[in-house]
């Protein structure tokens, strides 16, 4: 597994949660799955620094989905996993924290849940590929504009 | 005479320290004095020799060196008046001891009847007996009667001086010190001022008082003290 | 949104804070307890101050009516009264002020007395009645602390040596229990006396400003007013000095609205409907 | 009969809503429903705006706002401000740091050249604003094609994740004042505690990212056009997603949940002749706010400075009051309070009459 | 004689103050800012007693610290440390432990303040009569018919033409400003006046006709003064004794006369001499 | 299975017994039926991790800590103050500010009943329309007299709520309370 943990969440949001549930309910069919913490969507509130001072400060909120399950499998294991998402959709929260349960123990059937993780990776960085070649491609080229300054450096 | 004194200047110097020029300056040196209720203590000597420090002192508009000043207050009582609080300092200038020097400090607007009367004011007189009774004196020191309402601020020096005198004596203090009262008055104002004074020792006030000349110590006092210059320290 | 509204649209925890702020103002009457005003689905000066109130009190078991003008009928007061209904299911409704438990009103109290079991929520727009003098907030609370209002008294004081009266309308600035002076919000000067020794709760609030008071129950309300220069509520006389009447139900001492009718003849009829109905049915049945 | 006891006022409330939604829907013959997804891509701009003007960083919604509100921008600001009160507040995230956006835009005024390089990403700037009729009939092929041209387009050469501030090189030269090393108060929460002055800097900064793009503009305007200071410099302007991070609940690692579109600003000033003994620098001020509104980051950072010089000093013009700005800067606030003088009155109007009357009586009574 | 107050080891201190401000500030050290915490020693050890109908000069330049006394005692702010009772009618009042509505109270009704600008003692906006209105109501006086005759009596009293008192003082002169700022400082005929530099940046006749205007009230009512200024020539005229300060610190106290005609310290000889 | 205290339409019932209260001093109302104190019935009506709970006689267990979202805090910093009546006042509340009165705290008092006790005192004030009576029990005598000079100088003082199994009865700081002899 070459993609982290901490990505996973966003990886798979990347499918619609009907794609992820329907994964996923074939792989806990057999499984009690039950809330640690009761699932919640609501409102972050997002911090940020200013460059200019330093002062932490609220630039604005943030819709937020939160959940945290304990998957029972057949043996009586028990596996914990959790997950959190800016959304506001509860079914899609709670298939991501029984995803990262099974990811995090490789739990049977992680593999083909994980080659959805490797597809959403590829879509966001498709996207990020697209952004900075937007800013590749607008690059102010002072070398050219000005043949006195070296580039030398 | 068994009476006590009035006042029993002992021992009294006053120097003045100049911090600028880090200079002490001998002002008065070991003065000794007493004066009785009813008499006129006149001082003498050249200039220099410190007569108004005396007065001044006695005043408390200077701070003696050193030496007592013992006042015997109304109440019965002596007091140091080097040493007494201020409060009490400003309680005896109001209630008990006059001071009639040759300039006049007065308020720009404030007419003369009241300047005269201001004195009175203060010991709780009011306005229209005190007005009266400075029209009675001032006409008695020969100041026109136009000038009663108007301020002294533009008189001559004579009439602001008998103005002054006025306001000194209206009230009749226990002790009053005068410097050099009569310095710019005619012959004719100087003998009504004398008479004034001599009315007021007839009414028991005690004085201190100094002279700008001879004569007028010779016509008023009751007792000389002689001040020679003191030699610097 | 994928998830079903709350009920009585806020979330619980700005209830408690609105509720902690409630009874901060019942406790100090008259004092504008600050609280985190939250963003209503209508226009702040439409009522969400009221609004914000009437949900933190709202209960299944309330009967609720809801004035503008007077009037329940007004668009205002229909349209807030919808959204209460819809985001409190079981509620009831109501314009009869008898059947109430729960009044919110906009302008107005109404013309009959509350009753002690009843709640009366006012809207208001601008809660500080020292704004007029004073415009930095900073030290319009250390004046209100202090008691301090003598800057408000003299504009009434300017106003007599200007005008020979007092000219403010409405929004009468009021002492309660003595201390603080409070906007009563846009009632006419008619209802100022309401406030005073009320058998109901009255409470006010400003959404905009973010603002919440109270008048408790049987408390001192005392209009300003010099000892020589009463207060003075609206006067309906005619010019015979006789007072005017409703021309729907004929009361002579209720608040009169005043308007051109089609035949550009000037009437007067009660601003509160629901009184008007009432005399109106008495006098017939 | 005007306004006066509106019976069925209900009835009217309901033909008004109806009216409004014949507005939305009159072309429904020759066009299908937008989308929001075609809202947030094709209407970019005016989706920022919501983002930022609503306090909420919520896409669809945002769409849909505009969608309903029939692209009035205060209507739909104020659909997702009121959707947000009926949201419970579940945390507030660790500090994030912007250095970390991934940008597609920054620009600085101040220096020709800078560290990372100027980049102009998508821009109006100069852009001619001749109207461009060719999109008067645009058609979907089209559309397309123009999308795929410019995707082929784009060259291969991946630039950096992170780039350094403008404002760091500047600080290194002592040019600047001194950031605030030392642990912060936890800062203001404009959602949650009214502003009662004075407020922290934090307050400003969090009324003013959620604050309304015009009103920001003009007031800071006045403040450039003299009743305020002297022209600032833009030190470094960026556009780009910010990832935001939570710490795994069972972990605790900082895990990426999402990301936000904003815009970012700072200015730098001349500096002040003041008293105080410390070496003069330059004056800063900073902006951001959700989405892409660059005119709306400038005039924050602006305000910003004038705000800190009117904190310290006392306010010498309306654009350094902290009172002034804060609480005439919110669309909703204000918007809503504008509309509510079409409501009736005639209680209060009544009563003003009453008023009015008996002073001509008496004014009359006296001048007889 | 009865004291009416009574201030004890009165201290200010600007900003976060440490052990050693004292120590280190002070006329001897020439400064008052102290070098181990940049606090401003604004007032160190201020005593003194006041008495019914005094009148008591505080004499010193800008930063002598004699504003901020008066600004302690007035409570505009509260003192670093130390004591002042106010002995009023009813009783002993410790002015530093009062809670605000007592403070509020002696402010209003029993101490009166003037300050050298009139912006800060008079409401431009509104008119002389009702700033004056203003006070009257302060102290409950509920009627309006006697409120307008009281003022109308107070500005007839301090010269300001009762024609004029409807109009606003934002139109008047500097000299009427100050006499409208005075009578508003009367209006509850306080027991206490304190006048801060009343004078100051007034023409010379117009600071002669209010100095007059304060003796004559002082004598007519028996109001105890504290006068505040930088002018030797005002504490002449007003003042029977005079406190002198420098750096914060009382350098010399003593009778008004003396303390013109033998001043002690050589700042103070420095000040006289300047003057003369 | 979780107390009713914990939930929405307990507390809003809750809340209006507590406005009823506040407004009418003196008077005793009864919360709804609950398993819980009414005290805490009543905190949980008001509070929550956006406020501040102080507990100087430790009569919370951690789950109500838990279910409150509040981790106590000293009596001179909080908003509110869950104290035993029986117990002497061993602490100074905040009283506010003259620009912040609202800062005063609120004072929850656990007796042992609302009324039935040997002192008795009488109440005037906003919410009373002439006097009423109360003689709370197992309340120690120094609460009033710590109350009479925290509120001496309105608007600046303490609010209280006294508290029995299931009533609460209110005495916010505009009360004047005399004791009758």
């Amino acid at each position: 597994m070459t993609i982290k943990r901490s990505d996973w969440p966003r990886a798979l949001a990347t499918q619609s949660t009907k794609q992820l549930t329907a994964v996923l309910d074939e792989m806990t069919a057999h499984w009690t799955i039950t809330p640690v913490q009761l699932p919640q969507t609501g409102l972050g509130m997002l911090q940020l620094r200013d460059s200019a001072f330093n002062d932490p400060y609220f630039l604005g909120e943030i819709p937020l989905a939160s959940a945290w399950v304990s998957i029972r499998t057949e043996d009586q294991q028990e596996y914990q996993g959790a997950a959190q998402l800016m959304d506001d959709d509860q079914d899609k929260i709670e298939a991501l924290a029984v995803a990262d349960a099974i990811l995090a123990h490789q739990l049977p059937g992680w593999l083909a849940l994980y080659q959805l993780v490797e597809i959403g990776m590829t879509k966001l960085t498709t996207e990020q590929n697209l952004r900075s070649a937007m800013l590749e491609k607008t690059r102010v080229d002072f070398a050219l504009l000005n043949a006195a300054e070296n580039d030398d450096d | 005479m068994t009476r006590k004194p009035l006042l029993s200047v002992e021992n009294l110097s006053k120097t003045f320290y100049l911090h600028e020029q880090n200079k002490v300056i001998p002002s008065s040196s070991q003065v000794n004095l007493t004066v009785y209720s009813g008499k006129l203590t006149a001082l003498i000597g050249p200039t220099g020799a410190g007569k108004s420090s005396v007065l001044k002192s006695i005043y408390r508009t200077y701070l003696p060196s050193s030496g007592r000043l013992l006042y015997e207050t109304a109440a019965g009582g002596t007091l140091d008046l080097a040493l007494a609080l201020e409060h009490r300092i400003l309680e005896l200038r109001r209630e008990e001891i006059g001071f009639v020097t040759q300039f006049l400090h007065t308020l720009p607007r404030q007419k003369t009847l009241d300047v005269v009367a201001m004195p009175l004011y203060r010991q709780g007189v009011n306005k229209q007996e005190g007005r009266a009774r400075a029209a009675e004196l001032l006409a008695e020191l020969n100041i026109p009667e136009r000038l009663w309402e108007v301020p002294p601020a533009t008189f001559s020096g004579g009439e602001k001086q008998r103005v002054n005198l006025a306001r000194g004596l209206i009230a009749s203090p226990r002790l009053l010190l005068l410097d050099e009262p009569t310095a710019s008055l005619d012959a004719k104002t100087t003998d009504r001022v004398v008479d004034l004074i001599q009315r007021k020792k007839a009414q028991g006030v005690g004085m201190l008082a100094i002279f700008h000349h001879a004569d007028l110590v010779k016509r008023m006092a009751d007792e000389v003290v002689e001040l020679s210059v003191p030699t610097s320290a | 949104m994928s998830n079903g509204i709350n009920f009585a649209f806020l979330d619980e925890y700005a209830k408690r804070e609105i509720r902690r702020s409630l009874i901060k103002a019942i406790c100090i009457p008259g004092y504008q307890v600050p609280y985190s005003s939250r963003e209503m689905p209508m226009g702040r000066g439409f009522g969400t101050g009221g609004l914000q109130l009437t949900l933190a009190l709202i209960g299944a078991d309330d009967t609720l009516k809801v004035i503008d003008q007077g009037s329940d009928d007004s668009v205002n007061a229909v349209n807030l009264r919808k959204f209460i209904e819809m985001t409190c299911p079981g509620i009831a409704t109501t314009t009869r002020l008898q059947e109430a438990t729960l009044i919110q009103s906009r302008h107005r109290i109404p013309e009959q007395a509350l009753r002690a079991d009843q709640i009366l929520v006012l809207q208001v727009p601008y809660p500080d009645a020292l704004v007029i003098v004073e415009p930095s907030e900073d030290k319009r609370k250390i004046m209100h602390g202090e008691a301090d209002y003598s800057r408000l008294l003299v504009k009434l004081y300017e106003d007599i040596v200007k005008f020979d009266e007092i000219t403010i309308s409405h929004r009468y600035p009021t002492r309660i229990n003595g201390h603080y002076i409070i906007d009563p919000s846009p009632i006419p000067r008619y209802d100022v006396p309401k406030l005073h020794n009320s058998k109901a709760l009255i409470l006010f609030g400003a959404g905009r400003e973010k603002k919440i008071y109270a008048v408790p129950p049987h408390c001192l309300a005392e209009p300003l007013a010099f000892d020589d220069v009463p207060f003075r509520i609206e006067d309906f006389s005619d010019s015979h000095g006789e007072r005017r009447a409703c021309k729907l139900c004929g009361s002579k001492t209720s608040f009169l609205d005043e308007f051109i009718d089609e035949q550009g003849v000037r009437v007067y009829q009660c601003s509160d409907s629901d009184y008007c109905e009432q005399q109106q049915e008495c006098a017939h049945g | 009969m005007g306004y006066v006891a509106i019976k069925g006022g209900g009835r009217a409330i309901e033909g008004a809503a109806d009216a409004l939604e014949l507005l939305r829907t009159r072309q429904a013959e020759s066009a299908s429903p937008l989308d929001t997804d075609t809202i947030e891509k094709q209407l970019y701009f005016l989706h920022s705006r919501i983002l930022s003007e609503g306090g909420l960083y919520h896409p669809q919604l945002a769409s849909l706002a505009i969608k309903q509100s029939l692209g009035d921008t205060l209507e739909a600001s104020f659909a997702l401000r009121a959707y947000r009160s009926t949201k419970p507040r579940l945390l507030e995230t660790p500090v994030h740091d912007t250095r970390n956006m991934r940008l597609i835009r920054r620009i600085s005024a101040s220096f020709k050249d800078i560290p990372g390089g100027q980049m102009l990403g998508p821009t109006t700037d100069y852009a001619l604003r001749l109207l461009r009729m060719e999109l008067l009939n645009e058609s979907p092929e089209q559309f397309q094609a123009i999308a795929k041209r410019l995707f082929a387009g784009l060259p291969e050469r991946v630039v950096p994740d992170s780039f350094p501030k403008v404002l760091d090189s500047l600080r290194a030269e002592g040019l600047l004042p001194q950031v605030n090393q030392a642990a912060r108060e936890q800062p203001f929460d404009i959602t949650r505690e009214p502003l009662i002055f004075p407020v922290p800097r934090s307050a400003a900064l969090a009324t003013m990212a959620r604050g309304e793009t015009g009103s920001l503009l003009a007031i800071a305007y006045s403040n450039m056009r003299g009743y305020g200071d002297v022209h600032p410099t833009v030190a470094e302007l960026r556009v780009g997603y910010l990832p935001v991070m939570l710490p795994h609940p069972i972990t605790g690692e900082l895990t990426e949940v999402g990301e936000v579109l904003m815009t970012e600003c700072e200015v730098v000033a001349m500096y002040q002749g003041d008293d105080t003994q410390s070496v003069p620098t330059f004056t800063l001020g900073y902006g951001a706010c959700f989405g892409h509104n660059e005119v709306k980051a400038i005039s924050m950072a602006i305000l910003d400075r004038a705000l800190q010089k009117g904190m310290q000093d006392g306010p010498e013009n309306p654009s350094e009051d902290p009172e002034f700005v804060l609480l005439h800067v919110d669309g909703i606030d204000s918007m809503g309070f504008a509309s509510h003088y079409k409501m009736p009155h005639y209680v209060t109007f009544q009563s003003d009459m009453d008023r009015l009357r008996t002073t001509q009586q008496k004014q009359e009574a006296g001048h007889e | 004689m009865d004291k009416i107050l009574e201030v004890k080891g009165l201290s200010q201190v600007y900003g976060p103050g440490c052990d050693l401000c004292f120590a280190s500030t002070g006329p001897d050290l020439e400064t008052n800012i102290c070098p181990h915490c940049g606090s401003i020693v604004a007032l160190h050890d201020l005593s003194f007693d006041l008495y019914k109908g005094e009148i008591l000069g505080i004499m010193g330049e800008s930063g002598s610290g004699k504003s901020t006394a008066v600004k302690c005692l007035y409570f505009d702010q509260m003192p670093y440390s130390g004591n002042a009772i106010f002995f009023d009618d009813s009783g002993q009042m410790p002015l530093f432990k009062l809670n605000p509505a007592q403070r509020r109270s002696l402010r209003n009704h029993r101490f009166g303040m003037v300050y050298q600008n009139p912006n800060l003692g008079l409401n431009f906006d509104i008119s002389a009569g009702g700033n004056i209105a203003e006070r009257l109501l302060m102290s409950q006086v509920m009627n309006y018919s006697e409120i307008r005759e009281r003022a109308r009596e107070l500005l007839a009293r301090t010269e300001v033409l009762t024609e004029r008192m409807d109009e606003l003082p934002k139109n008047f002169s500097g000299g009427m400003q100050q006499r409208v700022q005075i009578a508003k400082a009367l209006a509850t005929r306080p027991p206490l006046l304190f006048l801060d530099e009343v004078t100051t940046g007034l023409d010379l006749s117009v600071q002669a006709k209010i100095l007059d205007l304060i003796l004559e009230i002082q004598s007519e009512l028996n109001t105890a003064m504290i006068v505040v200024t930088h002018d030797l020539g005002v504490i002449r005229l007003l003042a029977g004794r005079t406190l002198v300060m420098k750096y914060g610190r009382v350098i010399e106290s003593g009778l008004t006369d003396q303390i013109l005609e033998d001043p002690q310290h050589a700042y103070t000889q420095q000040l006289v001499a300047s003057a003369l | 299975m979780i107390d009713v205290i914990w939930q929405p339409e307990f507390q809003q019932a809750a809340f209006r017994c507590l406005v009823e209260a506040y407004s009418r001093p003196g008077q005793i109302n009864v919360l709804p039926a609950s398993d819980s104190h009414s005290a805490i019935g009543v905190l949980a009506t008001l509070i929550d991790g956006e406020s501040s709970l102080a507990d100087p006689h430790q009569l919370l267990d951690n789950g109500d800590c838990l279910r409150l979202q509040i981790k106590p805090v000293a009596p001179e910093r909080a908003a509110f103050i869950l104290c035993q009546g029986t117990r002497m006042v061993d602490f100074e509340p905040l009283l506010g500010t003259l620009a912040s009165p609202e800062q005063g705290a609120t004072l929850v008092l656990v007796l042992d009943a609302l009324n039935g006790g040997d002192r008795s005192y009488q109440l005037t004030g906003p919410g009373i329309e002439t006097t009423v009576q109360i003689a709370p029990q197992g309340l120690d005598k120094s609460w009033f007299k710590q109350r009479a000079n925290w509120n001496c100088a309105f608007p600046l003082g303490v609010d209280m709520l006294l508290t029995s199994e299931a009533g609460i009865l209110a005495l916010p700081r505009t009360t004047l309370i005399k004791e009758i002899d």
